[in-house]
């Protein structure tokens, strides 16, 4: 029995490592690509290590870029629990950037102090506005929210660029010929404080706070488990009394909201004012997409979310390191990064295979003569269908 | 040994079936073990065993949809290894599952042909299909509308689809599981035609029931499973009930108590003139008046489909009322959300209780509060007292010993059975002034069936006002103090208990009106 | 001002640069509509497009013949349809993030490749538009339905084709079952499998060609992520044609048509901020759909890996 | 700043970081062309650079110029006005190497950063007075991108000029929002077409697409930036092309002179920055040609005044 505990405790922690070595398979494949393209993918690798880890600032940059990822991802957590797909994080960290850079910008003498929390609310706000119009229209109008979310994302572009070039314009450019799409900087005791003398700010500390809350949302609370029980089985659940409609916004809405959040905390920690080349990723840099994948490889659980948020950050700016490094041209890093999700994707099934080979050699080392009593079936492992 | 002969439906006979040492693991649970198992053509061999004895299990292996960890199949003592439900189709192996394996968006035709060849090639040739459906529906007498939706179809009629599926594929030997589970007397009776006919014509029939009746009735041998394991195959001839019932659940069974005259007082439940509509739009419930007293039982007879889950559903505030009034505890609750008739605590065991009743992916203590989620105390101020909520559900599966494994076990690794104790456990233990309980023993074997029995009469001992819907004649015979016959959607008598007989129940149920009832 | 988008001119220009527009999402969109009728649900869209955009462009590029750079787009399409279902039928990979990152890999690849392989933006002498005799010399609908390329003809016959398959022949059946209760068709021998690789390599195909039809009928270059969004688009108007062919039909052509007409909006200086202008195909899309409310559902078994006994 | 000799390598090594792709016949490649002419020019021995495209996410972009900035790069190029607030940011803690921000007028004030500008509009303006001789239906058709920037300054430049050669003619500008949707700006030029243009001009990485639309329909094209003339010499009339090497050399030689930076540049038709590039293919009338170099003188000796 104690050996068999061992093994087990042994064999979860190779679970835990897989999507490692997924990352590594896929990386294999990327040396590949890179000796066609005639770099040495030794160096590129060290490259990417060393602008991933390589020093404070690389590791500070890493957890900046993660930052959002996370935050993001705990929206999805709550949404796609709910059984809501929202693709539109893009849209909702636009506009929570947008209304929480708003506000900032019209009190601009307002201590840090006070301004900081309200914008941060702000931006929950806006988030919450663009993801609860989705959540609406799919509960009261069956609007499929893939849809509906995709769009969003297109007219959030388009507000900010009408907004950056017009209301919100920096004065400085309004006065100029060439009007840059940008907004005056934010003031300067609005600037996140850096938690250490990088550009790692308060944001990210926020976002691992919030990881645990919504792990208590979602576990500990009605609102969460009302939302999950709509995501497993309307109908039992509106047997139950519980008002599915309201769940869906619900879930919609706080997805939206951390998206949102997300973005407040993208300027006020990092650009300290927006800026649009005319497209989403300009600015959120596809965390909207990227925070996703961050969460479905943490296999929708908050805290598994955060180191994957931190893996998934810290291949996107060792990348970029490895683009400067050995001059490739950037689409090959995007083409990476593409592999490696496919690849940790993957690797989900041989984690799932190998908990239930656990389960059944558990049962057979122990029924040498008839069948066992049953022993716990995997409770809650997610990602089984 | 005799030579096979073809059959009505083109495939030939398969003369022996044999299962060798058959063991099937599932994580966390030995579905059988070292199993031994045949059957021959022209026999009808029933399969008997407690909920999760590994019926379905060792059926499926057979049919191809498991593999077998070990053990061997052998076809008139040739061995063979089927891999998928191709093969076994392939080798005349047909089978009707527990779980209907229909495509609701699909008609009946397209249900029949899907996966089959067609006459015209790459194109559909429904024309054809639906001829020979009438065809077999002739020889084996199975009505059913070829071009009807199965989402449309009650499910005694989805059932014959499955029959005639497998008879559209020539299936000489013929697995079914639990098909009369979901049929009425009537409908039994006309199903046992049909097998009789398919007997007779030299197919070889496995039928599993929970009802021991039917088993002695139809079969020539029995086999009994229990945890997986194989206790014995005896022949029909000369076994008793009580023999089967303790082969299957290893003791003896007690008998339902009798039951002392109900002490009727205040009505708690009453319909006026309820009307309403089925999904369809079609009328389901037309002028549906009666009233329901505390510590009573109202049994519900009617064949399946007659408008049982729709009055279920108005009831419970799940469906609209187009006209009528429902009124609980003097109170008019008409058009009233669930989670206002709960409060007035009215309960419900759901006819579909995996769909409607549980949460599968949610663990037995989550689902034990799904109710009473967000009330003291369960949950204070927005958040959730896991303290509160394990000890009383460790309270309730003690209470309702119901077998699982932890709390933390999510429901849909239990078995059939085990979830309805949950739903029991969850719903009475509110100790409702109104029950409602649809089928509530659908799919149980008896000593599940046993178990409900006796938490339903224990109610009415309480003095909860209970509604047993059910479609077991027997179910409502033993329970109801009065019984209502509904048939389509009409309420055609209520008769007390001491003066209705099963003939006249069966009459009314066929929709033949009998004034003296009104 | 307003009145100015009804004349003839603009009308005629409107509903002829819809139908031309609306070619490349009809290819994604079905492609689609087949592999999520079948359970599948293909986020890859765009980058598969993309790809076969290059392809098609390169191979016309350097051969000058068109016919084989449709065929090398359909060609790669169809690998990355593979790819796509080997992920997610055999290993059971989550479909939603397996497509991102498909989609990121289409979206480098094609770019890399385009810069090692071409270097620079260039051009070529695509499909030309054919005039169907005499139907193209009617007043109007002329312009309008018989003076496109080919390739604009075949989405709207592959709309028709995709039609009767689902509804009219086995194979239909098939992919409609296995989309709905793939359990019920494995139980019947209909290999779920099979199916849904057929219809994600098909689903592939079909995106390849409608980057083709970008880069060397339409458009006739090829540059760094040129679809920019269009292939989620394209996966958004399935949802909005509720997985029938004609209906997605209807949601590409009302979203192209809005969309040229927003730029016909800016260029009769019809005085609103042109962000706004670009925002009203999603906006209407949005409200077509609000105003029509949805009664289908997505076939059951949508994003939810089968194996057997579960 | 350090003593001339530490700021004097043998070596002069340049980084760039760039929105887009360097092959975009556009904004970026305009650098990128330019960094190559000096390099041919100085000789690989005596002049490096490295570049980062598609930065379109301005914090990578921040992270690449900081990392540039650590690796001891004698001048770092952010090649795009969204990078400003990240230079801002940046510059002070690397006083030793200097930057250079385009295109903006803007200096921040600080010491070791160069600003650098095209006066688009300028050769906005030549071609406009072109575009208006040129067309007969006297409708002429823009497609831009977002109206900011660069782009903003070309197109009222080219309007302006339109409008001083021929105030029949009428402007009609398309913003199709996106910098890279080529299919949008294909169909932008249709419309432009199907409004009766018979002259297009447009500017940023997506036009490609209305090029091939123009040459289809045998529209004239002007273009900017980069020469878009090898994507259609039927009908491509001429290009304004950005030679930044005019600003870059002031700026390497000022920074081996040991200034880091606080001054402004721009690139115009005077210094030669700016270029009308004509396709020789293309065989124009000579009083349009003639009215080109008249606005072009115009503009140098300042009779003309382009203020969009
Ligand atoms: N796909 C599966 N995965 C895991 N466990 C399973 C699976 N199918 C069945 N089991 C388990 O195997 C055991 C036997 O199940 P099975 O369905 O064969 O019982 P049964 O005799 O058919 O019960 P019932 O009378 O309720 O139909 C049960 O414990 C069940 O929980
Ligand atoms: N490289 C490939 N190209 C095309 N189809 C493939 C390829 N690899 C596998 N397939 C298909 O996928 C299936 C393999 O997956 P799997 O064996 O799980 O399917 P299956 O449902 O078991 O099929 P069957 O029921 O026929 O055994 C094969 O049936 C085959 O049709
Ligand atoms: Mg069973
Ligand atoms: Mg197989």
């Amino acid at each position: 029995m104690e050996k068999w505990r061992q093994s087990e405790t042994v064999s979860r922690l190779l679970d835990a490592m897989l999507p490692v070595y997924a990352t590594l398979a896929a990386l294999g494949v990327g040396a590949v690509m890179l000796l066609l393209l005639g770099a040495n993918p030794l160096e590129a690798f060290g490259a990417l290590l060393e602008g991933a880890f390589g020093s404070t600032n690389a590791l500070a940059d890493t957890v900046v870029k993660a930052t959002p990822l996370l935050l993001i991802g705990l929206g999805i957590c709550i949404s796609f629990r709910g059984n809501v797909i929202n693709i539109g994080g893009e849209g909702q960290m636009i506009v929570g950037a947008l209304t929480a850079t708003a506000l900032g910008l019209a009190f601009p003498e307002s201590p840090g102090i006070v301004m900081i929390p309200l914008a941060m609310i702000l931006g929950f706000l806006g988030g919450a506005l663009w993801g609860g119009i989705p959540g609406a229209l799919k509960a009261y109008f069956n609007v499929n929210e893939i849809l509906s979310t995709i769009m969003m994302n297109a007219i959030a572009v388009q507000l900010m660029n009408f907004l950056l070039s017009g209301p919100m314009i920096d004065p400085i450019q309004a006065a100029r010929d060439s009007q840059i799409p940008q907004t005056a900087r934010l003031a300067a005791q609005f600037d996140l404080p850096r938690l250490i003398p990088t550009r790692l700010h308060l944001g990210a500390l926020i976002a691992v706070v919030l990881a645990v809350a919504v792990y208590f949302l979602l576990w500990r609370t009605t609102l969460g488990y009302r939302i999950r029980a709509v995501g497993q089985n309307p109908h039992a659940s509106r047997y139950a009394g519980i008002d599915v409609k309201r769940q869906i916004v619900f879930a919609l809405l706080l997805s939206g909201a951390f998206a949102g959040l997300a973005g407040a905390v993208q300027v006020f920690g990092v650009n300290h004012r927006m800026i649009t080349d005319g497209s989403a990723t300009g600015f959120t840099g596809s965390a909207g997409f990227n925070g996703i994948v961050a969460a479905l490889f943490g296999q929708l659980h908050p805290l598994g979310t955060i180191p994957a948020s931190f893996l998934f950050g810290a291949l996107l700016v060792g990348a970029n390191k490895l683009q400067r490094v050995v001059q490739v041209p950037s689409a090959v890093i995007i083409a990476l990064n593409g592999l490696v999700v496919v690849f940790v994707v993957s690797s989900e099934i041989f984690r799932r295979r190998r908990e239930q080979k656990r389960l059944t050699d558990a049962m057979i080392s122990q029924s040498e003569d008839g069948p066992p009593p049953d022993i716990p079936a995997p409770a809650n492992v997610e990602g089984t269908p | 040994m005799t030579e096979k002969k073809t059959l009505p439906s083109g495939h030939s006979q398969i003369l022996q079936m044999e299962m060798h040492g058959i063991t099937k693991r599932f994580p966390g649970v030995v579905a059988n073990f070292k199993v031994d198992f045949d059957v021959r053509a022209g026999e009808v061999h029933a399969l008997l065993g407690e909920n999760g004895a590994g019926k379905s299990t060792l059926m499926k292996v057979l049919y191809g949809m498991y593999q077998p960890d070990e053990g061997q199949i052998k076809l008139d003592g040739t061995p063979v290894t089927i891999h998928s439900p191709v093969d076994s189709i392939k080798q005349g192996i047909g089978m009707i599952h527990q779980h209907f394996m229909l495509v609701e968006s699909l008609t009946v035709a397209e249900n029949v042909a899907l996966g089959m060849p067609s006459t015209r090639g790459p194109l559909t040739d429904l024309k054809k299909v639906s001829a020979r459906i009438y065809e077999l529906a002739e020889i084996y007498g199975l009505r059913v509308d070829p071009d009807a939706y199965v989402w449309q179809l009650a499910v005694g009629q989805q059932q014959r689809v499955e029959i005639i599926k497998a008879l559209y594929r020539g299936a000489a030997l013929l697995i079914l599981d639990e098909p009369t589970a979901v049929l009425t007397p009537q409908e039994v009776d006309e199903f046992f035609v049909t097998m009789r006919q398919m007997v007779t014509d030299g197919h070889a029939l496995i039928f599993i029931s929970h009802k021991l009746h039917e088993v002695l009735d139809i079969s020539n041998r029995v086999s009994v499973l229990r945890d997986g394991e194989m206790i014995g195959t005896i022949p029909t001839q000369g076994a008793t009930k009580t023999q089967l019932a303790e082969m299957m659940v290893g003791r003896p069974l007690g008998e339902i108590k009798i039951r002392q005259q109900s002490k009727t007082s205040q009505t708690r439940l009453v319909l006026q003139d309820v009307c309403s509509q089925s999904d369809r739009g079609t009328p389901a419930l037309k002028n549906v008046s009666f009233e329901v007293c505390a510590g009573e039982i109202l049994g519900v007879a009617g064949v399946s489909g007659n408008g049982q889950k729709e009055l279920a559903e108005v009831i419970t505030g799940m469906r609209p009322v187009t006209s009528g009034k429902i009124i609980l505890d003097t109170q008019d609750v008409t058009g009233k959300s669930p989670k206002v008739l709960m409060g007035r605590s009215l309960s419900y065991i759901p006819e579909e209780r995996m769909r409607d009743g549980m949460i599968k992916e949610f663990t037995v203590a989550e689902n034990l509060i799904l109710r009473e989620h967000d009330q003291m105390p369960f949950s204070r101020r927005g958040f959730l007292d896991l303290k509160a909520i394990s000890e009383h559900s460790e309270g309730l599966i003690q209470d309702y010993n119901v077998k699982t494994p932890s709390l933390e076990t999510t429901v849909k690794s239990l078995s059939g059975g085990n979830i309805q104790k949950l739903v029991l456990a969850r719903e009475i233990s509110r100790r409702p002034h109104t029950l409602i309980a649809a089928q509530p023993t659908r799919g149980l074997d008896i000593g599940a069936t046993e178990y409900v029995h006796h938490r339903l009469l224990e109610q009415r001992e309480a003095g909860t006002a209970t509604l047993l819907i059910s479609e077991d004649l027997d179910e409502i015979m033993a329970l109801s103090d009065r019984i209502a016959v509904i048939f389509e959607g009409e309420i055609m008598g209520v008769v007390p208990r001491d003066q209705a007989t099963a003939e006249q129940i069966g009459l009314l149920m066929a929709g033949v009106a009998e004034t003296a009832a009104k | 001002m307003i009145d100015q988008l009804f004349t003839e001119a603009v009308l005629v220009g409107i509903l002829a640069s819809g139908i031309r527009l609306a070619t490349p999402y009809l290819y994604a969109s079905i492609g689609e509509t087949l592999s999520q009728r079948s359970g599948v649900l293909n986020l890859g869209v765009e980058g598969q497009m993309l790809l076969g955009a290059f392809t098609a462009f390169y191979i016309t590029f350097t051969t000058g013949n068109l016919w084989l750079g449709v065929l090398a787009a359909m060609f790669v399409g169809l690998l990355m349809g593979l790819a796509m279902a080997f992920v997610t039928i055999n290993l059971q990979a989550e479909q939603g993030i397996s497509g991102i990152g498909f989609y990121l890999f289409g979206l480098g690849m094609s770019d890399l490749l385009f810069q090692k392989m071409l270097g620079t933006v260039a051009t070529v002498s695509g499909f030309r538009p054919i005039h169907i005799p005499w139907l193209s010399d009617l007043p109007i609908i002329g312009k309008i339905l018989f003076s496109q390329n080919i390739l604009v003809y075949g989405a709207y016959l592959l709309v028709a084709v995709t039609w009767f398959v689902l509804n009219k022949t086995t194979l239909g059946l098939k992919i409609k079952a296995v989309g709905e209760s793939p359990q019920a068709a494995d139980s019947l021998g209909v290999s779920v499998s099979r199916i849904r690789y057929l219809t994600v390599s098909v689903g592939g195909m079909l995106s390849g060609l409608a980057g083709a039809s970008l880069s060397i009928a339409l458009l006739n270059v090829f540059q760094q992520n040129m679809t920019s969004g269009l292939g989620f688009i394209a996966v958004a108007l399935v949802y909005f044609g509720g997985w029938r062919p004609f209906a997605v039909m209807g949601g590409a052509l009302l979203f192209s048509m809005v969309n040229s007409l927003q730029l016909w909006v800016q260029v009769l200086n019809i005085p609103i901020p042109s962000d706004f202008a670009v925002m009203m195909p999603y906006v209407l899309t949005i409200i077509a759909l609000v105003i029509t409310v949805q009664r289908v559902r997505p076939p059951s078994a949508l994003t939810k890996p089968f194996e057997r006994g579960h | 700043g350090g003593t001339e000799e530490a700021a004097t390598p043998e070596v002069f090594k340049v980084a760039v970081v760039m929105p887009s792709a360097i092959n975009d016949l556009a904004f970026s490649q305009s650098m990128y062309d330019a960094l190559l002419g000096i390099q041919t020019e100085m000789g690989a021995e005596n002049f490096e650079f490295v570049y980062s495209e598609s930065m379109f996410v301005v914090d990578d972009a921040a992270a690449a110029i900081r990392d540039y900035a650590s690796q001891g790069y004698n001048l770092i190029i952010a090649h795009g006005s969204q990078y400003g607030s990240s230079l801002q940011e940046i510059a002070p803690d690397f006083p030793e190497t200097s930057f250079a921000w385009g295109t903006t007028v803007d200096t921040f004030g600080l010491p070791n950063v160069f600003a650098y500008e095209a006066r688009s509009e300028e050769g906005g303006y030549v071609m406009g007075v072109m575009a208006a001789m040129l067309s007969e239906s006297g409708i002429i058709g823009v497609v831009g991108p977002i109206e900011t920037g660069d782009a903003k300054l070309y197109v009222d430049g080219f309007a302006a000029g339109v409008a001083a050669t021929n105030d029949a003619a009428q402007v009609n500008s398309n913003w199709i929002g996106s910098f890279s949707d080529v299919a949008l700006a294909s169909e932008a030029a249709q419309t432009h077409i199907g409004a009766g243009a018979d002259v297009m001009t447009g500017t940023a990485q997506m036009v490609v697409g209305a090029v091939g639309v123009a040459e289809e329909n045998g529209v004239l094209w002007f273009g900017t930036q980069s020469s878009q003339t090898s994507l259609a010499p039927s009908i491509v009339v001429a290009n304004q092309v950005y030679r930044w090497e005019v600003v870059l050399n002031e700026m390497i030689e000022l920074i081996k002179g040991g200034t880091y930076g606080g001054q402004s540049f721009l690139i115009t038709l005077e210094n030669g920055g700016l270029v009308i590039d004509y396709n020789p293919a293309f065989t124009l009338p000579a009083e349009v040609t003639e009215a080109a170099g008249a606005a072009i003188d115009g503009i140098i000796d300042g009779s003309i005044k382009v203020t969009p």
